[in-house]
């Protein structure tokens, strides 16, 4: 166990990674002597080659394609995008390849590969380095979303999704690459995907969040005392329906948090799930607390994000409701 | 005749799978006419080119191809059956009818599933290619497109890395001269072989009407991709001689046209070579037409008797795990 | 009135925008001389020139990428992409661009124009020729999504997108584009955007849907005598809220009805809106019968596409509820 | 000292506008330091080109810029307080602090307003480009771009498409050799400017160290795209004298690096090109530096007075009428 930041857990990862297994490749914009704009790579160049750590040219689209081209070439490639927000021109590569290639070739083609990109606001990046676009691929079949909000879950989330067998994005929520801190294994070991985790426990009401929302949860909770169950997703395809349905049947009130845009968020697909399979538990409104339906600015950022005032008033809002 | 050798075997062989392609395009647009087939984008005209590059390449060689390259596969070894049974999408399919037809996938045979947005196999190429050259492999890659997906984003990418990873892929564009309704004139202002330049990578015209030609330039660039020298963009100019696919009327956009059987046809072409290198005379043609006819009709028949795939099959096979949603909603779908 | 189907009602209604705008430019591939493969532009570009109806190179982030260039210069332009499923590599300039200039510019520069793409399945397609998309669209704040579901609207709807002054996501039902018939007036008139229409009244249930399976659900409303509300959406973004809300408090039970995927379709905006706006007066579960979590298939298309006998459970399942 | 002359004139103002500019760079720089802006990125060392560049320029002329042309744009004359209030995003910048600094927009002198994905500003200005040909219009389109962004995706479209439909506009790649620590050598195995050949436009290489030498290239292109003859990719060659951003640490990659006031530096240069024609003498620059640095002062500390926007104003104007969903999200935040 070390003391780690979600940078240096995600690095220690790839570290083992690239020394467990010649096959295992990182490729991306600025990842190599750079060590990666947020240094998440920082020093892997240097010990383990050029042509393991491949700085690429500026072009997503061949970032991802050429990393599912290795993928079904017999190596484990993990690629970097330097920010979600410009991940778009690689879109039809994720949706039509890498989401398709399984399906489509009837499992004669597989893409065991990691898509690593950082996202969300917070620190200042505007319309353009803020994005939280998440929705874009737990929309796509074929697709694993994942995404982790600590150092533990971090390392331990991308360690499981180097040997998924598919294609997974790791959605790294840049916020907390140095905030977030704690414990980790310095060995081997596996969060595993598709299970969320009920972080803290309680019975008035359900919140259901996920990476960067997380600490700004669980800091209002405390602060307020709220008796909150609260339940961090980690993966967002497939969503954890059993950690859902049950937190709502325990509490009957539930709040929603993330920092995408309300419509058509994870939290429409949470919502949904619950008014299908647990309206008989409700005993409120099911309450979305998020980005609004804007771009992201860079002033003002901070009344972008789900805030203390807007959280608790939800909060308040499905307690004290009927 | 001359005694058999090695030549002359190899060019009975490509003629052979040119003359096999035409015949299976012939009897798939016919069935199509009769609604025995759902759609098909016919090859005819392209098979010479095809058949050249396949020619230069070994099984353990990689191919990303497109939806045009049935008398690649042919030549390669892909069996017949795999052609039709894709366009059939019959259990026998690999892919359980998921793909429309013409999306063709052979693993056994190294050729990458065919998916239909253009040149996005083209950095899965570039991929592969890495791939094969940091395992120090000896094989290469054949990445393959029409003039139209010149254009594309993914050409762009996948040249240029190419050219900055020095890598064992081959590029080749099959040029028939339009993509659906655009002539390539409109498409881009320059031959694109040329555009090689723009990547420092090697750029080559062959008369892909000869598949000889079409053989000669290839292998060069196969040679040189396997001796680490770098990838090669050929263009292989050619015809479309049938419309774009069988939904498509060309009579809407296209004036002139290439008529199978003449001069121009690819098939004639070979026909010729063959004949001038005393390989055949127009009595083994007879033969291996026949041949190929019967072969045709009979898989044909023996493809449609099988039956479709389970509906269930469908939904299968999306991830190594299925998703808790795709269980719930396929028991309540079946 | 003229009867008309829904291509010649969109032939119909550009060829009118043509011919009182010189600023008017269409621009896609195939859409010239052949008229597109689906025939909307037919006998377009001999009219009005090589110039306004664009044949244009086989590039998709081009096409939408011109188009904008061309509306920020005073040029209206009507932009096609061949079949939705390819527009993803023009996926950057929709989110980046398109949807974020008026913002990002203070309103100095905006971007009114149509976008008009063919969807869905039922015509024999398989995975990339009979995608539903509108959720990627849906998502993204400064756009504006709309469908048609019969020749009427899909004029009336165009005719507004063009006066609309932002840029317009314009999704054509493929399977409708010549099996929907009905009159169609032959100058101008609106269909207003942000409207949805109650297509039959009822008390029952309410089934909310919209383009190409909006002819399906009137069928079966129809033949089983169902005594149902029936919305059709017709603007995807923004939602008609009120029509939303009023069939809930109508009938207090609710069927959605779609054909793209489930998890994160347009349904789970829906149902959110109602768990949030509206729990008190839902007296079931919201249901969703919609395709599944997976590519589209070319066999067994009619079992991928919501049917008789799955809508029939979902609403035969919310009107015995309780 | 010569008769004034037009040229001279010229000269003056563009010498003035490189100073202006990289005295606001190391204002800007140095406020970063102190916490009084939240980001930059430097332009030193790509001034002489963007000048050059523009005098070529009328006007109304379009520019579709990118992130760092703000020499481009004080030489044409945007005001130093657009800039300023843009980088502090507040109540006097016209996106009302939307956007990052560095992401400037003008309307009034035709500067596009600037977005982050890089080249994606080039179909633009390709459609911006067929909107003033299709309108018969005089004007033309200057699309600028790093050497990085010459791998992207909407690089190959617009260039492809500015071929194919012969329109005015002049692509200008301001090659500083980096992409952020991608060095240009790594990003491609080619001269930029010689890419141009594959999409049948003219392509040339200026010393972007030499305002007379980009100048003239580009005069020359504007020229061509005035007379109808089509589109110019022109290179000019210069150097990032600084960091990236003020987030970037080139230590972690970059060994050389251009001085400010050596025989590079392209100020240096261009002083010595006006003194060699008795444009100027040291007096002069001085009184010039003096005076911008005054001005630089003056000007950044008034807009430092300006209050922020109001916080309504970061979710205002996303549509003409905004949607019911963000009014109410908008009540709720606020
Ligand atoms: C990205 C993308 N856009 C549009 C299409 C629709 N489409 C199918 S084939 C085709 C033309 C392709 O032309 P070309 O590359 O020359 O190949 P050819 O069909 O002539 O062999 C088009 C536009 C597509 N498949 N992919
Ligand atoms: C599409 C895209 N990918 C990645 C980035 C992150 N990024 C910002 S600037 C930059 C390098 C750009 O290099 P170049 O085009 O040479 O311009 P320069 O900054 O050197 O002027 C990168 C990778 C981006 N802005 N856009
Ligand atoms: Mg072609
Ligand atoms: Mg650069």
């Amino acid at each position: 166990m070390t003391e780690m930041n979600m940078v240096q857990a995600l690095n220690s990862a790839m570290d083992h990674l690239l020394s467990k297994d010649k096959s295992v490749i990182l490729l991306g914009e600025d990842i190599g002597k750079d060590g990666g704009v947020f240094r998440v790579t920082e020093g892997l160049q240097s010990k383990y080659g050029e042509d393991r750590v491949i700085d690429m040219p500026l072009v997503e689209v061949g970032i991802v394609g050429m990393a599912i081209g290795m993928a079904l070439t017999g190596l484990k490639p993990i690629a970097e995008i330097q920010f979600q927000d410009f991940i778009y021109t690689a879109m039809d590569q994720i949706i039509n390849q890498m989401a398709k290639l399984r399906y489509r070739s009837g499992g004669d083609y597989t893409v065991p590969m990691v898509l690593r990109t950082p996202y969300g606001g917070g620190v200042k990046g505007g319309l353009y380095h803020s994005q939280s676009g998440e929705t874009y691929f737990a929309h796509t079949a074929g697709l694993t979303v994942v995404t982790p909000s600590n150092p533990y879950d971090a390392k331990g989330l991308l360690l499981s999704s180097m040997e998924y067998g598919d294609p997974v994005i790791f959605l790294e929520p840049k916020r907390l690459y140095r905030s977030s801190k704690g414990e980790v294994p310095d060995g081997e070991y596996k969060v595993p995907i598709g299970e969320a985790k009920n972080i803290k426990e309680g019975n008035s009401v359900s919140i259901i969040t996920y990476g960067s929302m997380v600490p700004t949860v669980l800091n209002i909770v405390e602060k307020h005392k709220i008796d909150a169950d609260v339940i961090d997703l980690r993966t967002l395809l497939p969503l954890d329906i059993n950690a859902i349905l049950s937190t709502v049947k325990k509490t009957g009130k539930v709040v929603i948090v993330h920092e995408a845009p309300r419509t058509l968020g994870m939290g429409a697909e949470i919502s949904a799930l619950i008014a299908e399979k647990a309206i008989d538990s409700l005993l409120g409104p099911i309450l979305r607390v998020t980005g609004p339906d804007s771009p992201f600015p860079y002033r003002w950022e901070e009344y972008y994000l789900p805030n203390e005032k807007r959280i608790m008033k939800a909060v308040n809002s499905v307690m004290t409701y009927g | 005749m001359p005694e058999d050798s090695e030549e002359r075997n190899k060019f009975i062989k490509a003629y052979t799978a040119m003359v096999l392609s035409r015949t299976l395009d012939r009897k798939i647009v016919t069935s199509q006419r009769q609604g025995r087939v759902g759609f098909y984008t016919p090859t005819m005209g392209q098979e010479a080119l095809q058949v050249g590059a396949s020619m230069a390449m070994e099984t353990a060689d990689l191919i990303y191809g497109y939806y045009r390259d049935v008398p690649l596969m042919l030549h390669r070894g892909v069996p017949i059956e795999t052609i039709i049974n894709q366009i059939m999408g019959n259990d026998s399919d690999r892919a359980k009818g998921r793909q429309m037809p013409s999306h063709f996938s052979s693993k056994e045979f190294n050729f990458m599933s065919v998916q239909s947005p253009v040149a996005t196999n083209l950095p899965l190429a570039t991929g592969a290619a890495y791939a094969l050259k940091y395992q120090k492999k000896k094989n290469i890659v054949l990445a393959t497109f029409g003039d139209g997906s010149s254009s594309t984003p993914d050409f762009h990418a996948a040249l240029n890395l190419a050219g900055v990873f020095e890598l064992p892929v081959v590029f080749l564009c099959e040029n028939n001269g339009w993509a659906i309704s655009l002539p390539v004139e409109r498409q881009t202002k320059v031959e694109i072989w040329t555009k090689a330049e723009a990547y420092g990578i090697k750029g080559v015209k062959a008369d892909g009407n000869n598949f000889v030609d079409t053989y000669e330039k290839v292998n060069e660039a196969v040679k040189r991709a396997r001796e680490g020298k770098g990838a090669t963009l050929v263009e292989a100019t050619s015809f479309r001689m049938g419309p774009h696919s069988t939904s498509d009327d060309p009579t809407k956009y296209r004036t002139e046209n290439v008529e199978e059987g003449s001069e121009k046809d690819p098939i004639v072409v070979s026909e010729k070579i063959l004949k001038q290198r005393k390989y055949v005379d127009d009595k083994m043609i007879e033969n291996i037409k026949s041949r190929t006819h019967k072969l045709v009709e009979e898989k044909f028949n023996e493809c449609e008797k099988i039956s479709p795939p389970n509906p269930s099959t469908a939904f299968e096979g999306v991830y190594k795990n299925t998703t808790w949603m795709l269980k719930e909603e396929v028991e309540d779908i079946l």
